[in-house]
């Protein structure tokens, strides 16, 4: 395939001095991703970024399910760019892709409403006191993994590889509809053929898997699935996704939103569930990891440190077919070093489950 | 001898030309490319009579040659253009007593719209190049085999705001209807869908042949645009559109996908505009000083326009316009006297 | 006194067969027929409709009047065959009987009486009987000589085309036309040899006798034998399988044909008489306009009784009829070939299904309140001139009407039933059928014609009347409710309609009405003759080109009366004609309307 | 079996690839006319059974065309075949036989 149009669309990336903004479900959900990736900035590229206590959430998922207004939600993002100033950084990253739509998009209506953006003043002026001014510059966190993917190949403990046939593992990625769907200039490569994933894969030795549902969502959608009536059009979609990358095989799927991630690894149990569909190769489903997890991996992270025991499909066979060394009793351990319990087993996984001394009730 | 400058040797300029010239004018004609023809060289057959595209141009040729007084200039591109002289991209000017613009159109760049993956996935193809097929004899898939399904995708840079292309390009339904028959007549298995958004058949003969393509030829019509193109597990093209007709999204496997470009404006014409004291459209391409009675003057005196550069044309419409080009510069010179 | 000889063998066998399978084909379809059919022949036979019966018998089975009427020289044919055949047989039992007396006689011996004469002495020769034999084999022989021509040159016959045949039909037909001649070859060859005979085979034979060797005479006349009674041996074979079954079961035809006996909506076994009692004698195929104008020769009602004879009737072959009724009319038989098709029709299509036009329950919108009813049809809403023009003469008349259908009805039923989905359509009628009582109407009247006839056939409305627009149009005159101007100068030409000309019987109401507006000037074909507009609902397989064709012939035809109204009484006729005409094409109502005084 | 209380949807999508064409083709093939539809609906428009229920016998043709044959035999059903829709099609599409060929062809005739 020739695929060279990601180079028409390109954008400026920070290369150092970042404030973090967290992301509401990966935090629940991926808490070992987002410590993931302000350790690799940090130790592994030595670049400085800030974890801010004081940033909220960007309440896009109230914006998203119609309860929060946009002069709320401007306001809100007035703030956190606030305490990025007051912090001394210029460059703002956000770990979410819905943040990072909503951003992008207020960042464009007050450019082309200057007007809202001067009411916006007034508005966190009243409300906190506060004064902003806008970021330098604005990037996912993806972008900038994307940003120093080379830097991360060369100390790359390994590669994207199966270690049994040396093959490149067949790489699924999924990019979060409001990363360059919004604005196609503000992802790399654009929205038909966004690279900011496919350059990692393709930097750490994976081969990236073309499929036709490749652009569609992933099914979330807010309401959609909130909303409980709706849910059995968020799972049509994942089902539609996952129905035509199956085929290829894939060893595992990437994302770069939290919500994706989610969801392409919980749709998969249900699915299972309600009509027996299993994607995965041996009777598994498909592992769905973070792209910090996926780099986490490939610079030599502890699995369970990245925090992938809380995936819905189980990792191991993935990480069996990377060569990485992992200590299966210590998946349930918590921190503290303390047995945190473990889920029933799932119909997406196949191996065995005999150390059952706790189960997840229905 | 009053010397008339022709610039463009597609259809309209030929014919432009050789009409002057005919009428007593000593005329140059200026061709940019290195040979004479425009769009229409390298088209195979010309809708809706199926007329080879090279009988047309050699008739055109023909005419030229048998005529005085024309000199023709191929490689000579201007670069500015007043009533009275014409600069040359060499640096060469040419004094003169009137101008005919006839530069056409500039085929839109599939490339732009980059969801149907011209350039990016074999089998995606232009209208264009499925003529230089034609032409070669030789319509396969990239790897040689030969297609079972085709798409057809109509207005492929017209209509479309988000190419700021609002126009309609006028000939792509007709071209489309035609290459589908001439896709059926190669391959009788093959089954060819035409995704349109309006079929526009404007011309006699034309709804006559979009009949015959639907019935005859089992030529299928599908109203709605293709949304994207993705590859499929079996290298086929998987396209998406909606069959707006029954209100449902459509999706298949294509061997190969025909995208109809539209034309576009020549990037050249808003800097004559803004130069030589014309008017562009909104669209890009010119303006004639009105619609109805002086469709071939500019709003310059002694600057005259034939063909596509006005407007998307056909290529009977571009010979008239050349044909009446002609006549206007005559009428306009013998008034100034 | 022996009536054997080897050469009778073949004639034996095939008569008797002939006779076991026709027996056994009428037993069993009687067999099957239905209770109520049973009774209408008891009835029947204890009346005198047995003896009109009979004579019909003699009429048209022997004498075939009416393809006399039809055509002279195909009724003189069909005549010498089938009449001429009958008295050789009738006078040759009765020579038999002249010579023997009253004893029995086996069939071969009347058969080849002639044979056995000259093998055995049966007495003083009577030379009368010699006479009229002659006399009536040369009345066959001329028959089977115009059979060939018309096989030959249909044209010359006053038909432009033959019937094509089967494999059976082409036997038994070759073994007729050898029948004869070779019976006057073996009897003239016998005469030659022994002496006798009359004018014809005696007169051939004393030519033979003295130009032929003896010898040769004698290595040939056995041979000859074998062969006329072969060719009769074959003929009778093939005959119960072929169209000759014709010959006899016109005659049980027309028996329970005046016992009321006919064809329904549903096949039953009477329709075996019917199929069986086709000559094949392609009458019907000329009138056809599907043939006469499009070409199309394997559709005609010829074609479609042999294929569902033999089972082997195809949708597309049954679905391509205009249903117009011009064979029907012609057809010498008398079958009612456009209740056949349509029950064939509904054997290939009818499937009950109780679910469907569920949506009908409790629709009702219809409008106004009388006790007269208007019901436009679904075409007329197409027309809605014809619609406008009802409601002025309504309007004139003061009538108070109920307007069934005036913003979209419930169609009638007839389309469907037509198109064999006859249980469907039944739903539509019981539909209609209880709104029209819903809402107390005592007089019916519709403007399209296809509605008027399932109105009076299938809906048995009691206590309601139905009627026509031209009916009703022409009482309203009558009565002097309705006056209309009247003018010498407007003319109008009047183009029946399949369904209410043939169909409905309805011809003089519509030409009455047009004849207290202007003058009427008739068409080439009009009547029980005139052709159909092509549009007709009952055929489903011509496509647009074809029907505008048809139209187009028609339109041309009420054109070339000069007339300068083409005048009709049904919507689909009045869309059909006007796509062809160059004058104005109105309804009947329109040009009452528009001359209302 | 779980029940979450939701399912999956069935796709709207028409799949070419997925469909069975077979029939589709043989109602071409008998009727080829039928491919000169050009959508414009005045067969829907003067509908009888249209103007009482939702039959819609453009959508309906148009999707067997696409290989999508649920439930066309029962919409087909609904037609009364009175033949309007054959008058106004102006491409003169032989309507009825459309009808009578695609309930042949779907349902058990």
């Amino acid at each position: 395939m020739k695929r060279n149009s990601w180079t028409d669309y390109q954008k400026d990336i920070a290369d150092d001095h970042y404030y973090y903004a967290r992301s509401c479900i990966r935090q629940n959900f991926f808490p070992g991703s987002e410590k993931a990736f302000l350790n690799i900035l940090s130790k592994d590229l030595e670049r400085d970024i800030f974890d801010d206590p004081l940033h909220t959430s960007c309440t896009g998922i109230g914006y998203h399910s119609d309860v929060v207004p946009l002069e709320t939600i401007m306001t809100v993002v007035a703030r956190q760019f606030a305490l990025m100033n007051d912090a001394g950084y210029e460059n703002f990253t956000s770990s979410c892709i819905t943040s990072f739509g909503i951003y992008t998009e207020l960042l464009a209506t007050w450019e082309e409403f200057p007007e809202t953006e001067e009411k916006t003043r007034e508005n966190l002026y009243k409300a906190t006191g506060r004064e902003f001014k806008k970021p330098k510059n604005l990037a996912h966190t993806s972008d900038i993994i994307f940003h120093h993917r080379e830097a991360i190949a060369q100390k790359a403990k390994r590669k994207l590889v199966n270690v049994y046939t040396g093959e490149p593992l067949k790489v699924v990625e999924h990019i979060g509809c409001h990363y360059a769907k919004i604005f196609p200039k503000s992802g790399i490569g654009g929205s038909e053929f966004p690279y900011v994933l496919a350059g990692m894969v393709e930097s750490w030795g994976g081969e990236l898997v073309d499929y036709s549902e490749r652009r569609h969502c992933c099914g979330f959608g807010f309401r959609n699935y909130l909303v409980q009536a709706n849910r059995g059009y968020s799972i049509s979609n994942s089902h539609r996704k996952l129905e035509s990358m199956a085929p290829y095989k894939p060893d595992f799927i990437v994302c770069n939103c939290p919500g994706c991630s989610m969801f392409l690894d919980k749709w998969q149990y249900t699915i299972a569930e309600m009509d027996g569909t299993i994607y995965g190769q041996n009777g598994a489903g498909i592992p769905v990891l973070t792209y910090e997890e996926m780099a986490g991996l490939v610079l030599g992270y502890d699995p369970w440190e990245l925090g992938m025991q809380m995936h819905q499909v189980d990792v191991e066979p993935l990480l069996d077919k990377m060569g990485v060394e992992y200590d299966p009793s210590a998946k349930y351990l918590g921190k503290n070093g303390k047995y945190m319990g473990r889920p029933d087993k799932a119909v997406v996984n196949s191996y065995s489950c005999n150390d059952a001394r706790y189960f997840i009730k229905r | 001898m009053k010397h008339i400058i022709v610039i463009g040797g597609g259809v309209a300029g030929m014919q432009c030309a050789a009409e002057l010239a005919a009428h007593n004018f000593k005329v140059t004609l200026l061709e940019k490319d290195s040979d004479m023809g425009g769009k229409i060289r390298g088209w195979h057959k010309l809708f809706p009579t199926f007329t080879p595209a090279d009988e047309v141009l050699s008739g055109l040729r023909l005419k030229l040659a048998q005529a005085q007084n024309i000199t023709i200039m191929t490689g000579s591109k201007a670069v500015e253009i007043s009533s009275t002289k014409v600069a040359l991209a060499s640096g060469k000017e040419l004094e003169c007593d009137a101008v005919v613009i006839a530069t056409g159109y500039t085929l839109f760049d599939a490339r732009i719209k980059e969801e149907y993956g011209y350039g990016i996935y074999d089998n995606v193809i232009t209208s264009a190049d499925l003529e230089e097929m034609f032409n070669k004899g030789d319509v396969r898939m990239k790897d040689g085999s030969t297609p079972r399904r085709i798409a057809i995708l109509h207005c492929v840079g017209s209509r479309d705001e988000k190419v700021c292309q609002r126009h309609c390009s006028k000939v792509c339904c007709v071209t489309g209807v035609k290459q589908a028959i001439e896709l059926k007549q190669l391959y009788p298995a093959a089954d060819v869908f035409n995704f349109y958004m309006d079929i526009r058949m404007f011309g006699p003969g034309y709804e006559e042949m979009y009949r015959e393509a639907q019935q005859t030829y089992n030529v299928h019509f599908v109203r709605g645009r293709i949304s994207e193109v993705s590859p499929n597990i079996d290298k086929r093209l998987q396209i998406k559109a909606e069959d707006t007709l029954t209100g449902r999204p459509l999706r298949m496997g294509v061997d190969m996908l025909v995208l109809l470009t539209g034309m576009r404006a020549n990037d050249d014409n808003s800097h004559f505009a803004a130069n030589s004291n014309l008017r562009c459209q909104p669209s890009g391409f010119m303006q004639p000083r009105d619609s109805f009675l002086h469709n071939t003057e500019s709003n310059v005196e002694g600057i005259f326009y034939a063909g596509a550069i006005t407007a998307p044309k056909n290529v009977g419409e571009a010979l008239n316009d050349g044909a009446t080009a002609a006549l206007r510069v005559k009428a306009w010179l013998e008034s100034k006297k | 006194m022996t009536f054997f000889a080897d050469f009778c063998i073949p004639f034996i066998v095939g008569a008797t067969v002939m006779f076991i399978i026709i027996a056994a084909k009428y037993i069993s379809w009687l067999r099957d027929l239905p209770r109520s059919d049973i009774k209408l022949i008891v009835k029947g036979a204890v009346s005198p409709r047995l003896f009109t019966a009979a004579w019909e018998v003699v009429r048209e089975s022997l004498l075939h009047c009416r393809i006399f009427r039809v055509n002279p020289l195909l009724g003189y044919m069909h005549m010498s065959l089938a009449f001429g055949w009958f008295l050789l047989i009738a006078v040759g039992w009765i020579e038999t009987v002249a010579y023997l007396g009253l004893k029995w006689v086996p069939l071969q011996g009347h058969v080849f009486f002639k044979y056995f004469a000259a093998l055995n002495d049966f007495g003083t020769h009577k030379p009368t009987f010699d006479f009229v034999m002659d006399l009536l084999l040369l009345v066959v022989l001329s028959g089977v000589t115009l059979a060939w021509l018309k096989r030959l040159r249909s044209r010359a016959m006053g038909m432009k085309r033959a019937t094509k045949h089967i494999t059976f039909d082409r036997i038994a037909l070759s073994a007729l036309w050898f029948i004869f001649p070779l019976r006057l070859l073996a009897e003239s060859v016998t005469c030659a040899i022994y002496g006798g005979g009359g004018f014809l085979t005696g007169g051939i034979g004393h030519l033979l006798a003295e130009g032929i060797n003896a010898d040769i005479l004698h290595t040939i006349y056995e041979p000859l034998w074998w062969a006329y009674s072969s060719a009769l041996g074959i003929f009778f074979l093939t005959m119960p399988f072929s169209r000759y079954m014709h010959i006899f079961t016109e005659i049980p035809l027309i028996f329970l044909r005046h016992f009321h006996l006919k064809p329904e909506t549903k096949e039953k076994s009477y329709d075996n008489f019917e199929v069986e009692a086709c000559s094949r004698c392609g009458i019907c195929i000329d009138p056809c306009q599907l043939q006469a104008q499009l070409g199309i020769n394997d559709v005609q009602s010829v074609y479609f009784l042999r294929d569902r004879r033999y089972n082997m009737l195809q949708q597309k072959i049954a679905n391509n009829c205009l249903m117009c009724g011009r064979c029907e009319a012609i057809c010498p038989v008398g079958i009612n070939l456009n209740t056949l098709r349509q029950n064939s029709r509904t054997s290939m299509r009818n499937i009950p299904n109780e679910n469907r036009y569920k949506y009908l329950r409790n629709l009702d919108r219809s409008e106004g309140d009388g006790r007269v009813g208007y019901f436009a049809g679904c075409m007329t809403l197409l027309t809605p001139n014809t619609l406008t023009a009802m409601q002025q003469i309504f309007e004139a008349a003061r009538e108070d009407v109920w307007w069934a259908d005036k913003s979209g009805g419930v169609c009638c039923g007839r389309p469907l039933k037509l198109s064999g989905e006859s249980d469907s359509a039944q739903k539509m009628i019981d539909y209609n059928k209880e709104l029209f009582y819903k809402h107390r109407i005592t007089t019916l009247v519709t403007s399209c014609p296809i509605c008027l006839r399932v109105f009076r056939e299938e809906y048995k409305l009691e206590g309601i009347e139905v009627l026509h627009h031209s009916e009703y149009i022409l009482r309203l005159l009558r009565q002097g409710r309705l006056q209309v101007g009247y003018s010498a100068e407007s003319t109008f030409t009047y183009h029946d309609p399949c369904e209410l000309g043939r169909g409905s019987g309805i011809y003089d109401e519509p030409r009455a009405v047009i004849e207290n507006i202007g003058k009427l000037l008739e068409p080439a074909h009009t009547r029980k003759d005139a052709l159909c507009c092509g549009s007709s609902l009952a055929n489903t397989a011509i496509d647009d080109r074809q029907q505008l064709t048809i139209a187009r012939g028609v339109a041309e035809e009420l054109d070339a009366t000069a007339a300068q109204t083409i005048v009709t009484a049904c919507p689909l006729c009045k869309k059909a004609i006007a796509r062809g005409a160059k004058n104005t094409v109105k309804d009947l109502s329109e040009i009452v309307a528009a001359n209302i005084k | 079996m779980i029940n979450f209380g939701f399912s999956i949807n069935k796709p709207r999508v028409i799949d070419l690839n997925r469909n069975n064409l077979n029939k589709s083709k043989e109602v071409i093939k008998e009727m080829p006319e039928l491919q000169a539809c050009i959508g414009c609906g005045s067969c829907t428009a003067t509908c009888t059974a249209g103007n009482l229920t939702e039959f819609n016998f453009r959508k309906v043709h148009t999707l067997v065309r696409r290989g999508e044959y649920q439930g066309a035999y029962e919409e087909m059903n609904k037609c009364m075949l009175c033949g309007k829709c054959r008058l106004v099609c102006p491409r003169g599409i032989n309507t009825r036989g459309v009808v009578m060929l695609i309930k042949r062809k779907l349902g058990d005739f």
